[in-house]
């Protein structure tokens, strides 16, 4: 006889791992909009170190990682849990994972595990097309470890700022904002890429080879954040039964009102509908409404979206504008979006679902207080200060003892060609055995073409000249 | 033989060689992608509130060797049928002469298999 | 302790959410499709315009559309739960939304709303590559509206179409065919691309850019469809329990007849198996199935698919025949396979089928009876007209105001650098800082290549030559 | 009233149909993998041909293939259930698909024939670039009636190797190890790709022609797999409930490790890191962890994981050494790492997870005994003798009776014009109308661009001057 | 000095230049990619019903810049190794006289560099 | 008149032109992309444990028609800004005689067109 405990077991963990799945298809989104927003000399390396350092964080997270963040322990970080057994991952509710009541060990892992693979896959966005191969394994382990204490200082029930009751449901803080204060600490340790910045320090623009490539990888992400924010229930019930569709509901139209803020301030401001900035303001959006979504109303949703389409353009412009290389904006969109977001809850937060939520308490539009305000800005600073310090305390290190950016050269030939031996796309830069290049074939000469197409009936019996094979 | 070689827009590479048989008879020529500077401006473009700009047009470069007879009536039918009636961009003609022109299938002169020979 | 409600509420709104986001990552499967199937010019803002109207769509409907379709009313409209409130949206089964027994309001709103944006998505290939950037967000705030009104007809249990019995499971009529109408209506208001019919009238091909592309957006709108089909039984339990898989199996079976008709077709008529035929044979399947998907017998399913690909063909060449430039099909896969598909359930519905979903009766070949198929055709008609005539006179009215083609030479340079001030695939077109053209390549020169491959021994051992960078 | 056991049904259903989706979606993964690690000229047949395949065996696997595995019968092959009615798909637990107890046979046949898609889809890898498209056709049909009576062998509870006990939790041996089998008779009938291997008999470097596709192919696949294994318990509660999430566990740090496996072995082994060796072993580690995925500890998955990146580096670079010419490298990766997979089961299952899963008994590691090795090696021996020998039978006679491999002037023209009429990246090749080339362009002269990039301010001021269109 | 052009197909361009350097000892070839109408018959396409074609076939033009001594020898060895048997499409050889030929790495005349000075 | 037409690498492309503008005053350029071989050594690639090479490195061709007074200043300002210090792979120069020098868009000889005319 089935009982309604394992049933609710059986559909939250359902729940949990779906969408755990979405958000690691989300290393692809990453992987297609950083590679369209760089140059096609890089597109294979850029677009591959997400599977590289996915894949680390997902060894080192469950050897260590997931005990940091919620295996029990102290107000600063977990101490138990390291290298969990198969018990611990097929068990409900159990020591040292009980705070996962309703899935098993290994669905809590699963879901978390993505997150940190996010949050690293962040931080490259910001370093992109200059650092050294070893130094994704390097500081892709420190920073695994760097992320997860501070996890468990907002998402652990033992974690300090958990107690303090700081909202952030599904990571802007956590995720987003710590990613990018580690990438941003790489891209001044790095400097600016070759090129960008002219003798009289102007910047030059550095446009992305394939823009459809970033539309897809926003697409994706798009997709992924439907398992981002509303999986962070870790239930079917949390909230009330079927509330994470609530939460879908906000991510939604706040990445709806990105798009609209990010198009529109280009082209009022920029006097170009540039399509990058609309991307940016969408993905500005979802960080923002990342630790929003539980807790405020669809109106507040569109306003915490619009503002932060409103902060990419004028954040990418910006960090250009003092001289920091980011190639594809990750400082703004998970930067300083991320603050927005955390800062926004403290806001907008309705009282009754931060009461059903049991986090935190209402925003200073319906409570006139600052006190959860306070709280979010603790949080900011808090993480500010352990992430931003020991990122790049770590990378300097790593720099100052064997250097963490390529030589000139390789970077200029491209780090496809240098790093891995092969172009990204072979067939334009090389001779490949009957590659391009080597048919028959010549794009000019249109006129003509149009001038003699026959009639259809007539092609339709046409069987093609085979092209012309010489020797 | 005469060599005659062709600045050209893009978008004239196919009237250019009509004009030439149609006027001298001549077929034959070979065309090579080609980018230009000269009195015209070039082109600006804008990528995240950047601006940069490149002083260079596409063109075509076309090849046509012909026989010296006809090469002044293969030069005047280019220079009417390259006009595109734009401010500027539209290039330039030569000619220059040429020796041992061969024909790599047959190994004779061009002139012999242009005779038919 | 959890009561079993709530545990059928928790199952089916983790279908109805999850469906509802494959559905909403259809965008990406149009953004590809379409974009593969016009030319680099214009790539990045084929894609990129998805992103626009679904943000568009997304707000517009949480606006207005939901309550237009959905919010109780009389047999024509909705009039009520406008700017619906947390409280609706949290709430299962309460007015106005209370047609959504099992699952909250966000769910039912973030599943009605990806269908507008694909109906929208759908309006824009037929008007592909001329279309101004504004005319994106005034015609898709409009069909929206539109949409919403039509939707109310057809599938809210006020609307006079639900109430006689129309048979549409989950949209060939209300999504497919209404946006391959307003597609039509701009197609004819915005004329052919430029170079698409010559001076003889006669049509040249404009072979879309980038094959593969458009079979990763087919692989994707294939994907997003068990979304769109199984998804529209709104809960686990319409049509039985786990019903829905078999609204699955149907949908993946009339695809891949539709694949095989298409293909299949275009060899035997066209002489050439085409590509894109068959992926718009896909589509017409699926497009087809869409209305009868919970109605019909898998064999049913089968002749559904078969005869769809057939049309996209036939439809596809009718289209150009009489002189309407459809980049990328959408009026005969959308439109004419949709009428199809309206059609065929009312030829094919299994009456017990129909009887469990309690809408509508059986079909031609079970019952002898013309009545089902009456209903769908004055459905198709009713549609028809309103649709067709709204979108035209809106379109018309714009264009007579401000226009809605761009000029010429914004045509012939690209929508990508005339209206977003870059192309899609810079490094092809411009010189870029460190960009293609300036590394040290040449992909000339096979057999030399060839011949000199030293034995890999040697290679293992070999360090690759940095390319040399002068100066 | 809702009965638990229609939860049950329910769950289990959702379950099932949303990982059959998954699966399903790794045929994109197919596409843009085998499309990256192969050549420009072949591009759109090489993404098209998945689409072509999994349409095909859809209908095969309703008609027959799903009756032959599933349909009761005897211990080599199931004689019952050929073309399902709608009676039989909607009905959960009955016969002849009884085995499936708590899902509808509809979701059975979904999930099936979506592995059957996928084995299909690998035998293609090997035998790319060159055979003809009929072949498709006609080793398609058969191909998936030999996979089915395979399948009917280890996973019908009628199956001789069922009653054995041979662990293949979800297909290293059935879906993976058959496909590579196939391929790997196709390789061979066919033989290597003009200019593979020199006249001295040296293998000649052919690059595939975009690694992002190929990335992004992996990362589908990836994502893919999370149904692929995990949704294999066929229900919320085989195992105990929610143990799906258990098997999505080791699915993911044994892919996690055979990135760093093979990314690792390529860098030492071939002084490179190259991408498309990480990309290989990520699969070899999927491939491989298929079988072993419920029964295993999270330790052993990275071991697992860990040799199958070594098996991919290795073993493509075996294949090639022994003058066989597999592009994409499927014999390797989903041939040699199934039998790894399949034997490593052997070694490593954890003596409880097989007692819960009721499927054989402890691996030698634990036990001691080499009899659960000695299973899995007779069903590895099975399988190899009938699938190679069924494939390799047909293709010769195919190959015989109308010869399978193109022409080499189609071959070296590419197949996507001599096959299909036209070139996958079309303005790459030919004049298009308005399309690459014709517009106005020209992507040298950087120095300059970089020289007279003017202040932003400016830059927001200006609107780009239109580019000019002669005449 | 004498520049010898050349257009060949591009499955030939190694071909010519191995058998220039082994029958003239030559080092030195610079290499464009072009497209050509001559004689010969274009490609044909087909999309979604519709038929185009080109008339233009790919080539590609070899630039030798050579000593007078030489230059019907390397026109020669172009002709014989360009020659691939198709009925057509093999392309030209020519030769002109050039003046001044610079070497730019050392400022000094091609003659004197490849002379080794 | 007189052609220059110069191989260089494709870095130094504008740094030629500037040169000559500045050297001579002259204005007007065609641009070719174009890949060479000479004394220089190739590329080396590696894909899957397998290594080849190109013996092809990329230049860019520029052609230059100027008047016959200020061809030697041309072929001088090409020479040194071409000159990119690297050991090797400069490239060339060299200036032949042309003739009918005609300007498309006026259909006046170039000449004229450049006094103005
Ligand atoms: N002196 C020259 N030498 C070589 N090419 C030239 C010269 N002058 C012009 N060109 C070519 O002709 C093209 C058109 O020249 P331009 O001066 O822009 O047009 P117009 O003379 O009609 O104003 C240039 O882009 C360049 O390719
Ligand atoms: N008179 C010519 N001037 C310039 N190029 C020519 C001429 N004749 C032929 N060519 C080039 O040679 C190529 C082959 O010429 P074609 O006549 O097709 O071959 P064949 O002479 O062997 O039949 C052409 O595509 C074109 O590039
Ligand atoms: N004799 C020649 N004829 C035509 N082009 C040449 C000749 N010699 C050199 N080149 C061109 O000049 C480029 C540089 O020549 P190379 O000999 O490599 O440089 P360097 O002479 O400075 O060592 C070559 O890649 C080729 O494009």
């Amino acid at each position: 006889m089935v009982e309604n405990h394992d049933l609710l077991i059986a559909a939250s963990t359902i729940w949990v791992v779906i969408t755990a799945v979405l958000v690691m298809f989300m290393q692809a989104g990453f992987a297609f909009l950083e590679a369209g927003l760089t140059r096609m000399k890089n597109a294979g390396h850029i677009a591959a170190k997400n599977v590289l350092t996915f894949g680390l964080c997902s060894i080192v997270y469950w050897l260590v990682g997931f005990g940091l963040a919620f295996g029990g322990g102290n107000a600063l970080i977990g101490t138990d849990g390291f290298v969990p057994s198969t018990d611990a991952m097929i068990t409900v509710g159990q020591k040292p994972f009980d705070w996962f009541s309703e899935i098993p060990g290994a669905a809590a892992y699963l879901f978390e595990v993505v997150f940190a693979g996010v949050s690293l896959a962040i931080v490259w966005g910001a370093m992109a097309e200059r650092a050294k191969l070893w130094v994704y394994f390097a500081f892709g382990v420190a920073f695994t470890l760097v992320y997860s204490v501070t996890s468990h200082w907002i998402w652990s029930p033992h974690g300090w700022l958990f107690h303090l009751g700081m909202q952030d449901f599904a990571g802007s803080t956590v995720v987003h904002y710590q990613g990018a204060l580690a990438g941003l600490a790489g891209a001044l340790l790095l400097g600016p890429r070759i090129g960008k910045f002219g003798t009289d320090g102007r910047a030059n623009p550095i446009p992305g080879h394939n823009i459809p490539y970033a539309v897809l990888g926003t697409l994706i992400l798009w997709f992924g954040w439907f398992g981002f924010n509303p999986g962070s229930t870790l239930s079917v019930d949390y909230g009330g039964f079927g509330y994470f569709a609530y939460v879908a509901l906000t991510t939604n139209i706040a990445a709806a009102a990105g798009a609209m803020g990010g198009l529109i301030t280009a082209w009022l401001v920029l006097k170009k509908a540039d399509i990058s900035m609309m991307l940016n303001g969408v993905l500005a959006a979802l960080v923002a409404i990342t630790a929003a979504s539980g807790f405020v109303a669809p109106w507040a949703s569109i306003v915490i979206g619009l503002v932060s389409g409103v902060i990419a353009v004028y954040g990418v412009i910006f960090v250009e504008r003092i001289g920091i290389d980011d190639p594809i904006g990750a400082v703004a969109v998970h930067g300083m979006s991320g603050v927005w977001g955390t800062l926004a809850t403290g806001l907008f937060a309705v009282p009754l679902l931060a009461k059903n939520l049991a986090t935190g308490t209402g925003g200073f539009v319906y409570t006139g207080s600052l006190h959860q305000l306070g709280i979010q800005t603790l949080g900011l600073l808090a993480v500010g200060v352990w992430t931003f310090s020991a990122s790049f305390g770590i990378l300097w290190t790593l720099n100052k003892l064997w250097g963490i950016r390529v030589e000139p050269e390789t970077e200029t030939a491209g780090l496809d060609v240098s790093e891995h031996g092969m172009w990204g796309y072979p067939e334009f830069y090389i001779p490949v055995p009957g590659g391009y290049g080597t048919e028959s074939h010549g794009h000019l000469g249109l006129a003509h073409a149009r001038r003699t197409a026959p009639e259809p009936q007539h092609a339709h019996g046409a069987v093609p000249a085979p092209l012309p094979e010489p020797g | 033989m005469t060599k005659v070689e062709a600045i050209v827009i893009r978008e004239r590479v196919e009237t250019v060689i009509d004009a030439v048989e149609e006027q001298t008879g001549h077929v034959g020529v070979t065309v090579v992608e080609a980018i230009g500077h000269g009195r015209e401006r070039g082109v600006t473009h804008e990528y995240r509130g950047r601006v940069f700009e490149s002083r260079f047009l596409p063109k075509a470069q076309l090849t046509f060797v012909v026989g010296d007879a006809i090469a002044e009536g293969v030069v005047a039918a280019i220079v009417d049928s390259a006009r595109s009636g734009s401010e500027s961009g539209d290039g330039l003609v030569w000619t220059t002469r040429v020796a041992n022109v061969t024909h790599n299938r047959t190994g004779k002169s061009l002139e012999e298999v242009e005779a038919g020979g």
